[in-house]
């Protein structure tokens, strides 16, 4: 038994701030130190940078421009680049799609789409939710009825992350309305945002911003060479590409950053005159999460290094993703309630591009309360945590 | 024992409801908000009309001596339906420091309170010094004939639109001043629930001593005791309609082929909701009991009481509602959100849970 | 809004608080105060004071021997005997069985039995549950077979409380075993537990202690005329029963006692060379739980005067069982905790007649953790918080 | 990174199950506790001989150099066989300060605590003095040639049936004396779980100084600290068990016509109990791994964290696994009982969850 890291493993982590250190343009690292939102160009920016490195699409196979690495090398790149504040690489092309195209794409897809996908050039985005079917996909509604050469979709996907910036999406799609399981009879397919008759509408959230969309599809066109894989088989696709949101799935990185943020934030404010930290109450509750999250960091490690042993994952991401969002949740609602008034003043789009307003208290203060009510999400979306109980349980109890 | 509300305090909440009802719908605060609005005149004078500001004053003031369980009935209607207006400010904090402090500023500024007339935003809380009632940097300095403020009052509710300004110094005297007097520079925005507030940066402003100098440490307390209680109540209201809300979507809505309040583990926890309801409104009508009992000890553990354990349920309100809706439940366009902001900015204002917890836990 | 009492409630709170310091005994209000287990003679003795001033059957109508009290006075003295340390008047024969003999007994029941049960002559025990029929009652197996002038009874009751002292014991027990549904043919029978067939063996808890018994019968002949109401209709009664259990749910004089306990021994334990109770940590939950407390004071008895008042109590006793069960559990456990190390030392019969063991702490200290432990049983008993969960959602959600 | 076990611990782990499965059921151990047994010599003697107490000992002691995982190995199967046998006062605490403050009575002791010979019993805590380790109302008085003890010492782990006792004094001071010894009372007593204790009640015992007088402290919580990351590995092997026994009731037993474990209400509890476990594991072997660490703060850290942590958990596992057996649950002749009572000592023992979060906090 020996926690630490391998020799190996420290080098690389080396590598790795070193890169950040070098490569992180200030302007980005100062959006995420303070909560910011990250607009179209940093994210953008901020791929290419990576792309160029390599790093974009490190966990895909060497042969198709990867660099292969193990799930432990993964996570100590996703941790430091957490605690670095680098965005995050949006994982629907790179993780989502790119696995999938790889595994049962054509090989006219892979060429046509894996560059873009790796460069950046394409930003991609998901459609499986729709208003009725979020938690239960299954009962999804869309269609796209095969005409000669091209499909006809028809329908409305719903929470698609930042589909305002996407240049395409991939979609569920129900290609057989008569089949028997409501599993099957759905298509796995790619379609062209600036395609006639697809239309983005904003969905705002209670924080005031703008981060997801619902995307219409009215009669649109979609060539039959974007089916991927076989028709009525995209359920097993998905699945298939719903299991590679594992890893980092903990979100031990950006919990990390948060309590190191915590810790500033309360060493700052004051209580009845005295440093918030040195409060024995509220200093209780940083050392309780603080003990979660450092079990939580070594009960991630050691999972990933039973996965690369290859050991069915089995519930364990499900395990992951129910304590590490309540982590992540405790710690964005100890932000807020460290900023005491002034969480209260809304200012949503402070700090976007061209908004020159100044924070009433400090920017943490000020972005506390917000992050807290969007950070809600953390728990609903990718499967909420009721369904990954339900998974967990199915898998140990049997029910 | 009785736990109902007097005939007349139902005949007002009725004639509330109904007014209400009338002039606010969700899409017209969202419109509203979205204007960067907090304060309308019509809903403002509409209240004065009803006779809910000139309720709880003195009759000398021309009000109709009430307590504050007027208020809280007055308030849970306020909560329920979102309204902005800065009622409490001046009907609550206001009045009750013109009341203690007496004297030719009360007489003329009550009846002012009373029909609505003005506005008063009311300042105790500085920055960096979070929920402490008493902050004490800010200073008064007297001149010949007048005083002279300095200091920063922090997240001032109301303050945006109030045509006067009630400010603390010293942590122990309270002053008056209009609000577009000079030295006095305003920071306004929206509070993440829609009302209005402001920082107030005073540069020697020249203002009028209420009360005496020095005086005042007991009066700044009751008074943000009695908002405390009052914003408790405001929570009932809005707590009444999460609950509605809730229940509604878990019955309507479907998953797998069934409402999902049919799913136990959503079922059991609405029912551990309607539970801490229950306990929220006991606890919220004792602070209304005894929000101004003269034993200052009794009105401070049943503020703190209420104030701690409406925060503590609230938190838990906002994240289990939230969870059950589940997407819809984080979006702007939904009513539920609105509610969620609601309870966070009761929470924070007068004391968190944090602040009321400690003060019990040291009573 | 007036949330003291009236007049005439403080006049009678009075009245019970002289009567307690003149009538409880000594040696008993000790076994109470330091959460002692009751001997049969404890009880059978508080029981006949309490009759002789008419109060231990307060509820009961005015012709069959009772007080006629409403539930707001009942309230209170129940709190005011809980404060004062008077034990529990056993609730199976006065306010389990007579409101069902009042209700639905036979005239020549009434005059065999009331008079026991309030007197206290007839030590009462309940036949429910059995081993595969807790909350799940209706599933019973004892089955009772008219022969002539008598029931032939056979089964096994469990979970009965005391039965060890019982005379009596009320039971269901099924009498048509070809009925459709389960709840039907079932009948609500009395049997002298001394009859020759009838067994009690004890069940001993994980405190040591043996509160609860298993009740076998084998053979045992009960007299026809001791069927209760109408043959196959016990269902009915049973419900009825489990109503009047309702009063007193919320524990709220328990709660009190406990908490003013809790308190004293905080007072007397040390943390850090200081008392326990000046430990800002432990201060802030005294005051969570008290705070708790209060509310749930207030909602008991704003409830109890809606009662008064003729509202249907829907789901309110089951509220007031799931956060009444929830508060006691939390002061014990906290009491716990505020013992520290003498906490474990494991003495479970002193303080029993004939037991002279010195306690190896104080008797606060050694009794903590058995009571924490016995007590987990609040939230099992009468139908769980889990039940009592599905009935407040089955009646406000209908799911 | 590597959290596994090395094969010498796996081997060792499989011949301790397979030995304690031998002499160990629960029916045995019911009646071992009823005559309050809480040492038996022949399950003492199969650990000897298996080697579990030489192993974590010096080589010069006869022992094999082992380290702090291996004592976790250990104490995870003692916890999930509910072993009362002094095993960590002995082999943890008592091995510990003889090795640390050296000489001749570590030459002496050693070798008969790697080969079971004798057993130890250490007492730091005092009456009214809660968790502090370093308690200090022991006093220790220096004559012409020896030691005399005088104080009181709280619910001391094992001392019921042990051969020497070590005490402090003064809270920085480590004093050896036999338990025969005249001047010491013993009020011996079994605790919740079975396992055996003793107040120690000195009064001018005579006593060998350890190490030098007023030199200890750092031992003393060293020491504390190794006793608490062994008995989190107890703990774990307790949760082990406590997590089969409550599947399986969830699995078979029915209600309404289905097993209890499709009610989602408890399958989901379920689920929360298994991701604690996985959090308690990762939490311990944090603690064993650092528990000799020559940094102290890392030492503490990881300790507290892991102390405070399973204590925590302890807790939930204890009310959750007995609310959802019901009523079997909660009594003795159910072996779930016997592992909740398991939980509590090992919780409460050398640090409760309060003391350690405590600490933890202001490291």
């Amino acid at each position: 038994m020996d926690l630490s890291l391998t020799t190996e493993q420290s080098a690389f982590r080396d590598e790795v701030r070193t890169f950040l250190t070098d490569a992180l343009p200030e302007d980005i690292k100062l959006i995420s130190k303070t909560q910011g939102h990250m607009g179209e160009e940093h994210y953008r920016r901020w791929h290419s940078i990576l792309a160029e490195k390599g790093w974009a699409t490190p966990l895909w196979p060497i042969e198709h421009g990867g660099k292969g690495w193990g799930p432990a090398n993964y996570a100590i790149f996703d941790e430091e680049c957490h605690m670095a504040g680098a965005p995050r690489v949006l994982p629907f092309g790179v993780s989502m799609l790119a696995p999938v195209l790889i595994a049962v794409g054509s090989d006219a897809q892979k060429e046509r789409f894996l560059p873009g996908i790796q460069s950046g050039k394409d930003w991609w985005s998901q459609g499986f939710s729709e208003p009725g079917a979020g938690s239960d996909l299954a009962s999804l509604k869309s269609t796209a009825v095969r005409d000669g050469d091209h499909y006809i979709v028809n329908g409305q996907k719903t929470w698609t992350t930042l589909g305002q910036f996407g240049d395409w999406i991939f979609c569920l799609v129900r290609t057989d309305p008569k089949s028997e399981k409501p599993q099957t009879g759905i298509s796995f397919i790619l379609i062209d945002m600036k395609s006639p008759g697809v239309e983005v509408r904003p969905i705002i959230m209670m924080d005031g911003c703008h981060e997801v969309n619902e995307v219409w599809f009215t009669d649109v066109k979609v060539p039959a060479e974007n089916l991927v894989g076989k028709e009525n088989h995209g359920w097993s696709y998905a699945k298939m590409l719903l299991q590679h949101e594992r890893i980092g799935i903990a979100g031990v990185g950006l919990s990390k950053e948060q309590l190191a943020s915590l810790k500033r934030m309360a060493a700052t404010e004051k209580k009845n005159g005295k440093p918030l930290i040195e409060d024995p109450v509220f200093k209780t509750k940083i050392a309780e999460i603080e003990i979660e999250l450092r079990a939580l960091d070594i009960t991630n490690k050691r999972m990933l290094v039973e996965t690369e042993r290859g050991m069915d994952p089995g519930p364990v991401s499900s395990m992951l993703k129910i304590r590490g969002s309540e982590v992540a949740q405790k710690l964005f609602e100890l932000k807020m309630d460290a900023s005491g008034l002034y969480s209260l003043p809304f200012q949503p789009h402070i700090g976007e591009p061209g908004n020159n307003e100044e924070p009433v208290g400090t920017i943490h203060n000020t972005r506390s309360a917000p992050t807290y009510l969007n950070t809600r999400k953390i728990s609903i979306y990718g499967g909420s945590n009721e369904i990954q109980r339900s998974i967990v349980s199915k898998m140990v109890l049997g029910f | 024992m009785n736990f109902d509300f007097s005939e007349e305090q139902n005949m007002l909440v009725q004639s509330l409801e109904r007014s209400l009802a009338k002039s606010y719908d969700f899409e017209a605060f969202r419109e509203q908000l979205a204007s960067k609005i907090t304060h309308v005149p019509e809903t403002w004078n509409m209240l004065a009309e009803l006779g809910v500001m000139a309720m709880p004053l003195p009759e000398s003031a021309g009000g109709f001596d009430g307590n504050h369980v007027d208020i809280m009935a007055v308030c849970t209607e306020l909560g329920r339906k979102l309204i902005t207006e800065p009622y409490v400010s001046s009907v609550v904090l206001a009045a009750y420091i013109f009341e203690a402090t007496g004297g030719a500023p009360a007489d003329e500024h009550l009846p002012k309170i009373a029909m609505g007339e003005q506005k008063y935003a009311v300042g105790f809380y500085e920055p960096g010094d979070r929920h402490n009632t008493l902050a004490s940097a800010t200073t008064a300095t007297q001149t010949a004939d007048t005083w002279k403020l300095s200091g920063h009052k922090a997240v001032v509710l109301g303050a945006d639109t109030a045509d006067f300004l009630i400010i603390s110094a010293g942590g122990d005297s309270v002053f008056l001043l209009p609000a577009n007097a000079e030295g006095v520079s305003l920071n306004q925005y929206q509070l993440l629930d829609g009302r209005g507030a402001a920082d107030v940066v005073l540069n020697g402003a020249e203002a009028v001593l209420l009360g005496t100098a020095g005086g005042s440490a007991a009066i700044i307390e009751e008074a943000a005791d009695r908002a405390a209680a009052a914003l408790t109540a405001d929570t009932l209201g809005a707590f009444d309609e999460i609950i509605e809300m809730t229940k509604e979507y878990l019955r309507t809505r479907t998953q797998f082929g069934r409402p999902i309040g049919s799913f136990q583990v959503l079922s059991h926890r609405m029912v551990d909701l309607l539970v801490d309801v229950e306990q929220a409104k006991s606890i919220a009508m004792e602070a209304a009991v005894e929000a101004r009992n003269k034993d200052v000890t009794i009105r401070m553990k049943a503020v703190s009481a209420a104030k701690a354990k409406i925060g503590a349920i609230s938190r838990k309100f906002g994240q289990e509602s939230v969870q059950m809706h589940g997407g819809i439940g984080v979006t702007d366009e939904y009513a539920l959100g609105a509610y969620v902001k609601r309870l966070l900015v009761n929470e924070m204002l007068f004391g968190d849970a944090d602040y009321h917890l400690t003060r019990y836990a040291n009573l």
